[in-house]
């Protein structure tokens, strides 16, 4: 029997399949290299970039809960230009697609960023990350007002040529909504999910885990949540494009989020808990592809949708 | 880190020293051959198939018994982690990443030594006080814990040959006090020159205060929490170094202990 | 030593302990009689009532994720009439609070629901489920429009003197938003939270699980967003009594609900794996605050929130 | 359902069949004290402390050992819980809740009765037919499967010199095809008067057709995914009765089977 054909494409982003290492989780790419060949990879996306290097929040950062985690990470980063000046150069040594992730805090920041990368050529696309409080309106995040949103992705496009896709937050009323406005602006293609807004307490202390009190739910916990996001964008939005993720710790996992009409699958925390992650995800994929008879991963994307004959 | 990676070991012999306490002996060649004093695994703490705990649990490498492809572990019983690790058994299999982080490195030059512990801190002492014992390099063990039921892996570093200073809480074993208190008293009188330390956050900062007080250069392996071990997720963060990669040891002076 | 004092309150409504079950997850109550006794209890939730018998979705109706589990019963109940006839005169011979759990299509149903309890008297409260479909809105769920759910909750109010719960959605952007309007328009407690919105997908089958495709995520994933909802309404609402709940399994739980601000917890998914659950917490909490030195449940409550020293 | 309870059962013997199927001794006088013959229990399929998976899984009693304060369970190795089940060892402890449900019964009159079972299906006939054999009632039992490899159970049944029909849809042993085939044959043949059933749903319709169609009394065992199995999350929902409640075990004359 042949291979079966796991090519994918997230706009007019090809991929050589459809395992990429989420954004935070990943370092740079480099950190893994121990452990697979990131060229046999989707893609990697980098740890989340701003503008001015950050030192991040306070420790503890991390809290571990009922199969997921809480990071209160705080975007430590050494800023767009210590990205471009001391990481991305050692990147064109891999043929693989890097994506760059980027955060503002206001939507010209998101220009800039955009802009500063548009002469990179190892960056492949971008990804909006909008889980970021935006200073100019109180603190409220970019990805939970569909207007901001979709100003934040009329400037990015404005400022690149490279594909763009918004990272979404779970954390809304109507994930519909913002996603239509984002795919209005212009987004070439959508991610889903960023982490659930969530928070620890640690009972002796009687205070939060987190020194910053909240943090963001990633793991298997928000799975189902995951699946439903995309499930319910793939309905409203069939031709959009979707990077999904939110708790991926196995092939049969990814193969859900196809089913549910991603085009392309994050890992984030499973490759904390094991770093060779990726690439075995990668390998159950496959290896349903082949026990299932599925000859083209466009079989399974969307086909949850179809009602059984 | 040559051959830093996943690797399953079989657990040859676990020995519950106490309530609190238990020593691991796993064969695991993999990391038994390239690990070095100070370095650490992470270990997955619960049953192929499940997702919780999800996280893996950082050890020092108590003993690397590198000939015969063997590591030990010294733990105390804490939380989830701890609580299903107690309940291994010999011939059973533990999936373990490392061996990490930068361990515990031998100055240049050093003339006198001290190594000081507090309770499970002792753990990851061992490794280095046996390559001070093989250098024959004049060195003592200054260990405090609250009390003789909560003191651990002493024995194994006295068996070096190194004189042991013993500080209980409760002065049920040793002198009473802290052992900074009796470290004070040595760093005083006869002045060494190189510290290596492993305990408490307090009471690291209070050795590393003595340390700095009395001018000595030193390292001490730190603690924080983390989820991969290896300096992708940036959990483990100390004044902007990542202690499960730049660490968990570091030198004296670059360290930033914060309340 | 003394035993600690865990008596607690929900506004008006007075509470030999702080261990409720949550509805949904312990029938009528009746049925955990084989289990431990009810009057040990803080008090019992009944299953969600509706103005119609309803017979509730197709199966599968349940499907189990990591550290949860979706459930899309679809308020399988026998109506309103049903349970004041049949079910209530039962619960007479025990002397635990009993709440009414009720749910409306249209903000007229509440208010009949709420009126017709208005006789029965053990019926201690009412809890409103918010997480309908509002069908005279185009199906938007009253729990995450503001003045929806203001709406419903001043016409239960209307339409009786029981303390009244508002049980929030977490499925929502502004959590507190929604707080301050079911508190503004007269809710006398909140319950903090109900399930989170959810799907899974048969690999095999390449359809949802669940014959109803989203259902209700619920249990120990779900419970670092629970914790976050009644930390950020105790801290905008810290007058307000409330209900939380969300993934508790062990007396260790329900005190970071404390500690978050919640006067009394609701258990649901602990006692479906185990149905001596609610005692067995209860008897946690108690050993807890024998341990800890508390005297009094008060103690606890909102101290997260209070810097340390 | 005095007795019903959450109890810990010491396992004895846990003996794999073959790659599909394993069966459990368990010592567990609580539950074997009381239970009836098409009862089930709800077994927690994880270590104490973790919480995945999560639920508990319902097994049925395949055999009530009530002297003996033991039970047994006949699985077969499918997903995450009974993944967990197949490594456990004699010695361990298992949590079960139980027991559960609305058994079979035996009714007033009966002259000759036929018991059928599909695949793991055949589980909780025995302690029926262990009753049935008791009172020497004529009876028969139909049994089919994939393959010979995927027959289970069949043993103990033949033991209490009940004569055996096996199909099988490879042929690999006894007549190829379908067990409501042969049931077909004899229920034509020799017009027996009541029937017990269990196995997957395509099967049940079928043999309930069959009941049906024969004007036969009997009773089925239904499976439907199930949370608490004591009737309090309304999961387990077959036409408006609670499977785990109300059966698992139905009348023929009662049950709705849908798509
Ligand atoms: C580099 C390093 C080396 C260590 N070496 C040893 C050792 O040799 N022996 C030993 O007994 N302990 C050691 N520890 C501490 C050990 O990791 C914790 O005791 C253990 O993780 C507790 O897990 P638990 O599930 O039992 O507790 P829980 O409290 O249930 O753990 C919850 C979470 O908090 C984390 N956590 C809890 N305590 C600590 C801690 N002190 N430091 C870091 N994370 C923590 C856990 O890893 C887990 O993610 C070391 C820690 C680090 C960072
Ligand atoms: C009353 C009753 C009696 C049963 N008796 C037996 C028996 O004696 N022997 C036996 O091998 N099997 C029996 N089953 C089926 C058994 O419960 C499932 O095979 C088992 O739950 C699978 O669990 P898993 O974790 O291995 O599979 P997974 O697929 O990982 O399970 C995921 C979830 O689906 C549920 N589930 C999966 N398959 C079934 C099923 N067929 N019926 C109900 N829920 C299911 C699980 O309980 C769990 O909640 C019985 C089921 C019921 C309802
Ligand atoms: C430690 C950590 C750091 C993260 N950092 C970022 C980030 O910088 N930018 C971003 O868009 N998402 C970030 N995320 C979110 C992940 O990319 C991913 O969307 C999320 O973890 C859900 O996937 P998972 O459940 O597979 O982890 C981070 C997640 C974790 C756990
Ligand atoms: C099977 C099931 C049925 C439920 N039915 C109701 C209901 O009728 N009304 C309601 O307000 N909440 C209902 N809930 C939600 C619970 O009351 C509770 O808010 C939720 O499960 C979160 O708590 P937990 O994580 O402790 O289960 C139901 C939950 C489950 C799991
Ligand atoms: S633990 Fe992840 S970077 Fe250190
Ligand atoms: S499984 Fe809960 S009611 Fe049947």
């Amino acid at each position: 029997m042949t291979e079966p054909n796991l090519t994918t494409s997230l706009g007019a982003l090809q991929l050589a399949n459809p395992v990429l290492t989420a954004s935070g989780t990943c370092g740079f790419g480099l950190e893994l290299t121990p452990f697979g060949d990131l060229n046999q990879l989707g893609g990697v996306i980098l740890k989340g970039t701003t503008l001015t290097p950050r030192a991040g929040n306070p420790t503890p950062r991390l809290a571990e809960t009922p199969a997921g985690v809480l990071n209160a990470i705080g975007l430590e980063n050494p800023g767009i230009e210590g990205l471009c000046r001391d990481v991305l150069p050692r990147l064109t040594a891999f043929q693989c697609s890097f994506l760059a992730n980027i955060s503002g805090n206001t939507v010209e920041e998101y220009g800039e960023l955009a802009a500063r990368l548009e002469g990179e050529a190892v960056i492949a696309a971008i990804e909006v990350n909008v889980s970021c409080p935006n200073v100019k309106q109180g603190g409220i995040m970019f990805g939970t007002q569909a207007e901001a949103l979709a100003e934040v992705t009329r400037t990015v496009k404005a400022h690149t040529t490279k594909p763009v896709i918004i990272k979404l937050t779970p954390n809304v009323t109507d994930i519909v909504a913002l996603a239509r406005a984002a795919a209005e602006a212009g987004a070439d293609a959508l991610s889903l999910i960023n982490t659930l807004q969530g928070m620890a307490i640690d009972i002796r202390r009687r205070r939060p885990v987190l020194a910053n009190i909240f943090g963001g739910l990633a793991g298997p916990a928000i799975k189902p949540v995951a699946l439903r996001c995309v499930w319910q964008v793939h309905q409203a939005l069939p031709e959009m494009p979707l990077l999904g993720g939110g708790g991926i710790m196995s092939g049969e996992d990814a193969i859900e989020f196809f089913l549910a009409g991603a085009s392309a699958v994050s890992i984030g925390t499973a490759t904390l808990v094991d770093p060779r992650a990726p690439w075995r995800i990668l390998a159950e994929i496959e290896e349903f592809c082949r026990r299932e008879g599925v000859r083209d991963l466009g079989e399974l994307i969307g086909a949850a949708h179809r009602k059984e004959e | 880190m040559a051959g830093t990676g996943v690797y399953n070991g079989k657990i040859l012999e676990h020995r519950h020293l106490n309530d609190y306490y238990s020593l691991l002996t796993i064969e695991v060649p993999e990391i038994a051959m390239y690990a070095k004093p100070g370095q650490f695994v992470m270990v997955a703490c619960r049953e192929q198939g499940s997702l919780d705990p999800l996280l893996r649990r950082p050890l020092s490498l108590h003993n690397i018994l590198a000939d015969d492809g063997q590591i030990q572990l010294l733990y105390q019983l804490r939380g989830k982690g701890t609580t299903w690790l107690w309940q291994r058994r010999p011939g059973e299999t533990l999936s373990l990443l490392g061996p990490l982080g930068r361990g515990f490195r031998l100055p240049p030059e050093v003339n006198k030594a001290v190594l000081v512990g507090g309770g499970i801190g002792n753990a990851p002492l061992l490794p280095i006080a046996q390559v001070l014992a093989q250098f024959e390099l004049e060195s003592r063990f200054f260990t405090g814990a609250r009390s003789e039921a909560h003191l651990v892996g002493v024995e194994p570093i006295a068996a070096l040959g190194i004189p042991v200073h013993i500080s209980t809480e409760d002065g049920s074993v040793g002198r009473q006090g802290l052992v900074t208190e009796e470290l004070a008293v040595y760093l005083e009188r006869e002045r060494p020159d190189y510290l290596y330390a492993c305990g408490p956050l307090p009471m690291l900062k209070a050795v590393v205060k003595l340390a700095r007080q009395y001018g000595m250069a030193g390292q001490v392996s730190l603690e924080e929490t983390m989820a991969c071990g290896i300096g992708i997720c940036l959990g483990c963060d100390c004044g902007g170094k990542k202690v499960c990669k730049e660490g968990p040891v570091f030198a004296i002076e670059e360290v930033v202990l914060n309340d």
